[in-house]
């Protein structure tokens, strides 16, 4: 609708020549960031912006070097584009996939904060097992051994359908085959996910 | 010359706050500091519309008039910007502002009030483009990237829109237009006068 | 979903029953308010609750829980009496019509009124709106699926697209707006206890199907499990998994279920979660693989729980299927962050201690692609088998070369395909299926017609009528060699059919000859495998409306319904509602998601939406001595109870209670946080709604029914 | 035939939808003007709405006029008291006769600290008000905190002050009289002036600094605290500044009258001793 109208209009037009002062501003503002938005020239920038824009640091980008890496939101199933920018290996900012056909660069407020996942402070760093009522930290060595012993255990002792797996409707479709698969070599049909409820 | 302005579409906006988050995730912006929010009216009711307020950088802002250090200015695109470092903290702006822009995150002595903090419309400060100082203090400066504001970019229905007068103008005249509505866009006669 | 999310802009007019896309799924707004601007189309909306989509409705439609399927099925009465059915579709597409149009004609405006309590006119103008702005594109949730008959409900939903003639056009269509990022590709996958990878079933032939896929002997996997018959049998499933270990219901296993992995799996989402949690405490071993500690973590109070931090799937690789059964890749954006790992990785690890990472591992080298691989290689049902790994990232690579109304590629290396592959996508050139059941396009180009699955021949119990299933004469898409119905594709490759040919000649050889491999038939009215061969309404098992239960009563108990007994007619009291007066209904907020792991651990989504209440209509909040802000309690008829403040709003009428299901961390008003390891409780917690969500669950898919359950409300 | 059967359809489906269409003018409303408008205006009440009253008169009141006033205050009145000074000049007593004690040591600590506080108070709120002189930053910043601290220690003080010289400062009926005169001061003989311990112009200062003195405290905490409505935040910005500028003017006159306009009578409030010939003029009716 607006989006295809603004840019059969001759509005670019009169845009380019309306921005006059920064061509460099100019050109990289001409990648129109979404219907609602195509609305920004770059901005004509005067007074204490002028100089600096002018300067070599306004040639620096804000994060050198970073790369950009396209994803997924990881929330409801809209299946919104992320552009993750990333410097040396940290994610530094959510950039705005505004050309995504599905989501357009829009976001609700959990896709909004996709960086957050990474970071939280509440995120688990270490495997731990809960000993005497207080939580212990272990390690994954000891997690994975202790684990699987107890499951075989389990297995010989009751038969595979004594366990049960809550698969994840949140993880890869890889893994989530992985999950089914898993459930069918341990020999057990005990194994469902969120779709149920 | 460009004119910078703020629009929200109220018969799309969903309430969703995409755009405060978004803010907030840009900007690193500590939690009780609300440089955009959205307000619903009628909740729970026919006619319940929402709305996503910022500082909606006014041509004759009254924050600039009432600072006592002239800690507040405004660009020549209609930009109005806070220098943290001249700022004292002493709210008369907030209580100039007509839209509650002006947030006070608390500061290092008896709680009082740490320097003010607003929507830069995503355009930093007055501190050197893109240095470590600008994004601690006032986070992004997409505008010198040639980017729109990170709300108006990320908003879920694109309702909220933010960019050169003329063409926020033109896109919300069409919109309006193929609704057969009325063309108020809100909070425009306050903060610019029309 | 049949169509896409984009599609939804050439609707003409919406109905959403049991949605609440604004703030479930905010994004999908942009396009439904583009057709609501531009096309002038009106946006129904059928829920309980004044929700943030009836904020930007036309139309408001207050339903009772639990009576959609007679408001639909008196919206195809009324439809039907008015001559408004789309006759050359039902004639040509659909099969046992005059069957359905029996049972629907009962519902009469005035006795939909009864049930539902919409008045008659309404349900006379919305049966308008629907019939004079076609195309329709119906959409529902969770409130249409979480009833005891959630499964009749969404079968009225795809009956009324029938009439109307809805399917398989360009902004029609029955487009449910999937939950989680991707339930859409673990569904297909199958992570289900009644089902292998790409809904094969759990028969025989499907064991054997998928044991050549993964390319270990049959016997080798019967050898695993603990008899032969236990291979088909369906297992429990998450909703009622708990039963497995306490005993307390009957269950048809041989043993009791004595340890549990809950992997990215949030475990309040469960109803009468107080029950969950007893049967947390009585596991031999509970192992957690999550990025955050759930608020199983908090509430298991035994030595034998394990946590495992994963990685969050920003951290890892992989595809994701959306709603609109795109399918895109998720590309790692940072390693791991401190001692987590990946999905992957810890699965190798536990498959590798386990003692069968040979076999598992066979095909699979490069972690995922080559995973991808094998889902191509073996789900063929729903045509899988195109999205292979380059492909999807070719697509994600140059989504900007999408259009935006159709979703399909203008030039550039992906030049007239279709965004992610949307399945079926039958050949690895094949563009992808954007519009389900639409046979205005060729099969190659993404056209298709209605599956023929069930026969070409069936007479029914209800009538005595025998009926074909194919498609009628001239039905076909475009460039069929068969010009009508036709049966499914066998035998092109002896002993195979299209779903298990992995050679894959069969659908290769289908589509040369423009033909849809799974046949050409019609879509059906009536299911002869239901209890309910056409739908109709029963009342919740919980019913605040005694006087319908007999007109209207539910099913008969079910004893083996996956390996637990399950009540209904035992359970349907029509005295309960003297002492638990409300009907109780649940529901999302935009700020949260699933249980709230994640979200109640993010600071910012935290301070916007920090706590947790249930809307109570100011009257009747008034009537009970409430105040706004209050505390109160409420209590379900299984002895469950939160305590939660109270929020006046007329989003609810004042018979009914919504909460959110997000919350956690309190248990029945008395909080865990010391329980969570230290550092790691969630920002804001509260007592779980799904304490209160009553018993019940579809006849069909076990699905709990939290939408319609009952309570009893108090001052704190 | 069949060839009018297509128009024939499309001709009724037409007049059909029309006549739908326009029985659903009820349905569609949502997308007329109404309630866009009506929402404006609701939203509009809801932020600017409340603005129109005080945070107006606020914003028009702090953008010009509280600095001119105080550029006023800090201007003329030690004009007018230099004026004073040149023209009718300072009374002189003599210290050399018998000293009456005064002011005992706690009402002197008192009067110090109060005084201290009190001309940081005052230093530190021009400060404010005038920032922009400093370009703003560190020096109005930490004058803020300074502000702040005077203001506790100066309310504590206040209280004393009170308590110990409440008794003393009732108004009494020739305070009027002191009034007409204005306490002598515009003429240079030493006529004696009704006045007891405390002389009318004392009295009104001393209530000022006590009274005026509590309510810039509850606005100042206002400010402070910004915990309140908007409006009022506003009135109490508004308050504190128009007090304020009545207070520095006073507090000026306090300096010029202990410093200059009496010589040697700040004396008084370091040893506690006033002299008998200064009594006798100015404060007759004390009773020794």
């Amino acid at each position: 609708m607006a989006q295809r109208k603004i840019h059969s209009s001759s509005t670019i037009g009169t845009k380019t020549s309306r921005v006059t002062l920064n061509p460099k501003v100019a050109r990289r503002s001409f990648l129109k960031l979404s219907v609602a938005t195509a609305a920004l020239t770059g901005a004509a920038m005067t007074t204490r912006m002028t100089a600096k824009a002018a300067s070599p640091a306004a040639a620096k980008a804000a994060y050198p070097d970073s790369k950009m890496v396209r994803s997924i939101c990881t929330h409801c199933a809209v299946g919104c584009g992320i552009n993750a920018e990333v410097q040396n290996g940290v994610w530094v900012r959510q950039e705005v996939a505004q050309d995504h056909p599905v989501s357009r660069g829009g976001y609700c407020c959990k896709g909004a904060s996709a960086i957050d996942m990474v970071t939280s402070e509440k995120r688990l760093k270490s495997p731990m097992k809960r000993v005497n009522g207080k939580w212990q930290k272990i390690t994954w060595d000891q997690a994975m051994s202790e684990v699987s012993a107890k499951l075989t255990a389990i297995r010989e002792k009751d038969g595979p359908d004594a366990l049960h797996l809550n698969g994840s409707a949140k993880v890869s479709t890889e893994m989530a085959y992985l999950q089914r698969k898993f459930a069918a070599f341990w020999g057990s049909n005990n194994v469902d996910h969120q779709a149920r409820i | 010359m460009g004119r910078m302005k703020f629009l929200c579409d109220i018969e799309r906006c969903i309430d969703c706050s995409g755009c405060v988050v978004a803010c907030k995730e840009g900007h690193h912006i500590p939690v009780g500091v609300n440089r955009r929010r959205v307000i619903t009216i009628n909740q729970g009711k026919p006619g319940e519309k929402s709305i996503s307020v910022a500082c909606m950088h006014c041509a004759d802002a009254p924050c600039i008039a009432v600072c006592p250090v002239d800690a507040i200015y405004q660009r020549d695109d209609g930009i109005v910007l806070v220098s943290k470092d001249t700022c004292i903290g002493c709210g008369y702006c907030f209580m100039a502002c007509p839209f509650g822009a002006p947030q006070f995150p608390s500061g290092q002595v008896f709680g009082a009030r740490g320097a003010m903090d607003k929507c830069t419309f995503c355009a930093g400060g007055p501190e050197e483009t893109f240095s470590e100082k600008e994004k601690t203090l006032y986070g992004q400066n997409r505008i010198a990237e040639g980017k729109v504001p990170l709300c108006a970019a990320m908003c879920a229905t694109k309702s909220l829109l933010a960019g050169d007068a003329d063409e926020v103008a033109d896109v919300y005249r069409e919109r309006v237009f193929k609704r057969g509505s009325g063309t108020n866009a809100w909070g425009w006669d306050k903060a610019y006068k029309k | 979903m049949t169509n896409s999310l984009n599609d939804m802009r050439h609707a003409k007019s919406f109905i959403f029953i049991g949605s609440n896309a604004a703030e479930a799924h905010p994004i999908s707004m942009q396009h439904i308010l583009h057709a609501k601007e531009v096309n002038n189309a009106p946006i129904i909306v059928v829920d309980p609750r004044f929700t943030k989509l009836a904020a930007k409705a036309t139309e408001f439609v207050r339903i009772r829980p639990g009576s959609d399927c007679a408001f639909i099925m008196g919206l195809i009465n009324e439809i039907i009496q008015n001559g408004w059915e789309d006759k050359e579709f039902i004639s040509t597409r659909v099969a046992g019509y005059p069957e359905m149009v029996e049972v629907a004609s009962k519902y009469t405006p005035e006795e939909v009124e009864n049930i539902t309590g919409i008045p008659a006119d309404q349900v006379r103008k919305v049966a308008k709106i629907l019939a004079t702005n076609r195309p329709t594109s119906l959409t529902w949730c969770m409130g249409g699926t979480q009833h005891s008959i959630g499964s009749s409900i969404t079968r009225a939903f795809c009956i009324l697209q029938l009439v109307l003639g809805n399917m398989g056009k360009s902004g029609g269509g029955t487009n449910i707006f999937r939950g989680h990022d991707n339930v859409q590709g673990a569904t297909d996958m199958c992570v289900l206890a009644d089902n292998l990878p790409g809904y094969y079933g759990l028969s025989d032939g499907a064991w054997k199907h998928w044991c050549r896929v993964w390319d270990v002997d049959y016997d080798y996997i019967a050898s695993r499990f603990k008899e032969k018959e236990w291979m088909n049998a369906k297992g429990f499933t998450l909703a009622r998994w708990y039963e497995g270990v306490l005993g307390e219901e009957k269950i048809e296993q041989y043993t009791p279920i004595k340890a549990m992995i809950q992997w990215g799996c949030g475990s309040n989402s469960n109803s009468q979660y107080n029950r969950v949690v007893k049967a947390y405490n009585k596991l031999d071993l509970f192992v957690i693989i999550d990025p955050f500690p759930t608020m199983a973590a908090a509430t298991c109070t035994t030595d034998n729980v394990y946590l495992l931090p994963c990685s969050s799937q920003y951290e890892t690789s992989g595809s994701v299927t959306s709603t609109s059964r795109q399918i895109q890749w998720r590309h790692k954006i940072v390693d791991p962050i401190g001692g987590c790992r990946d999905d992957y990785t810890i699965m190798k690890d536990l498959v590798g201690r386990l003692g069968f990472a040979d076999e598992f591992y066979k095909n699979i080298k490069e972690v995922p692609e080559d995973i991808t691989r094998e889902i191509n290689k073996g789900t063929l049902t729903i045509g899988y088998n195109g999205q292979t790994p380059e492909r999807i990232k070719k697509h994600m690579e140059n989504w900007h070369t999408f259009d935006i109304e159709t979703l399909q590629a203008k030039g550039g290396p992906c030049d007239g395909e279709y965004y992610g592959m949307p399945w079926p996508c039958w050949t690895d050139t094949h563009p992808g299926t954007p519009i389900l059941y639409d046979i205005s396009k060729s099969v190659a180009e993404g056209g298709l017609p209605f599956r023929n699955r069930f026969g070409l021949e069936t007479s029914y119990v209800m009538s005595g009528r025998a009926e074909g299933q194919l498609a009628a004469a001239g039905v076909c898409n475009p460039g069929s060699e068969v010009k009508g119905g036709y049966a499914e594709f066998k035998d092109v490759v002896p002993g195979t059919n299209w779903k298990t040919d992995l050679s894959q000649k069969t659908i290769k050889d289908a589509l040369a000859r423009g033909m849809a491999p799974f046949g050409n038939a019609r879509a059906r009215c009536v299911v002869w495998t239901f209890p309910d061969q056409v739908p109709i309404h029963r009342e919740p098992l919980h019913s605040p409306r005694p006087d319908l239960i007999e007109k209207y009563p539910t099913y008969e108990d079910k004893p083996n319904h996956f390996r637990v007994f399950t009540r209904y007619k035992s359970e349907q009291n029509p005295d309960m509602v003297k002492e638990f007066p409300y009907v109780l209904t649940t529901g999302r907020m935009v700020e949260h998601m699933g249980g709230g792991a994640e979200t109640r651990s993010n600071k910012y989504l935290s301070e916007l939406q920090p706590e947790m209440y249930a809307e109570i209509n100011p009257v009747l909040g008034n009537n009970l001595g409430l105040r706004d802000g209050e505390m109160m309690w409420i209590e379900s008829p299984e002895g469950g109870k939160v305590k939660v403040k109270a929020f006046f709003t007329e989003r609810v009428d004042d018979k009914t209670i919504f909460m959110p299901y997000h919350f956690g961390g309190t248990l029945m008003g008395e909080s865990l946080a010391g329980n969570y390891p230290a550092g790691h409780e969630p920002y804001i917690m509260g007592d779980s709604a799904n304490v209160c969500t009553n018993y019940g669950y579809d006849i069909i898919t076990q699905i709990q029914a939290t939408k319609d359950g009952l309570c009893k409300v108090s001052r704190a | 035939m069949k060839k009018l059967i297509l128009p024939g359809c499309i001709l009724f489906w037409a007049m059909a939808a029309l006549a739908i269409a326009q029985s659903q003018g009820q349905l569609l409303t949502s997308f007329s003007p109404g309630p866009s408008t009506a929402a404006f205006h609701e939203i509009n009440g809801l932020f600017t709405g409340d603005w129109q009253q005080y945070g107006q008169l606020f914003t028009s009141l702090q953008s010009k006029l509280f600095s001119q006033i105080f550029l006023l205050v800090i201007t003329v009145v030690p004009l007018i008291f230099l004026l004073h000074y040149i023209v009718i000049g300072p009374m002189v007593f003599s210290h050399e006769g018998k000293q009456v004690y005064y002011f005992n040591l706690f009402a002197r600590c008192i009067h110090w600290v109060a005084g201290i506080s009190f001309a940081l108070l005052v230093i530190t709120g021009l400060l404010i008000i005038f920032g922009s002189w400093v370009g703003g930053g560190t020096l109005p910043r930490s004058g803020r905190i300074v502000h702040l601290i005077s203001a506790v220690v100066f309310s504590g003080s206040a209280v004393f002050m009170l308590l110990i010289w409440a008794k003393d400062m009732i108004f009494t009926p020739y305070d009027f009289l002191w009034m007409l005169i204005l306490g002598g001061y515009l003429s240079k003989e030493k006529k004696p002036v009704p006045a007891g311990r405390f002389n009318a112009g004392q009295k009104c200062w001393f209530w000022l600094a006590t009274m005026g003195g509590a309510a810039m405290a509850v606005t100042g905490y206002f400010l402070y605290s910004f915990q309140g409505s908007p409006d009022t935040l506003r009135l109490s910005a508004i308050i504190h500044n128009a007090l304020g500028a009545v207070m520095v003017a006073v507090f000026f006159v306090h300096l010029y009258m202990s410093l200059f306009a009496i010589k040697g009578a700040i004396h008084s409030m370091i040893s506690g001793y006033k002299p008998e010939a200064e009594l006798k003029i100015l404060h007759p009716r004390f009773k020794i």
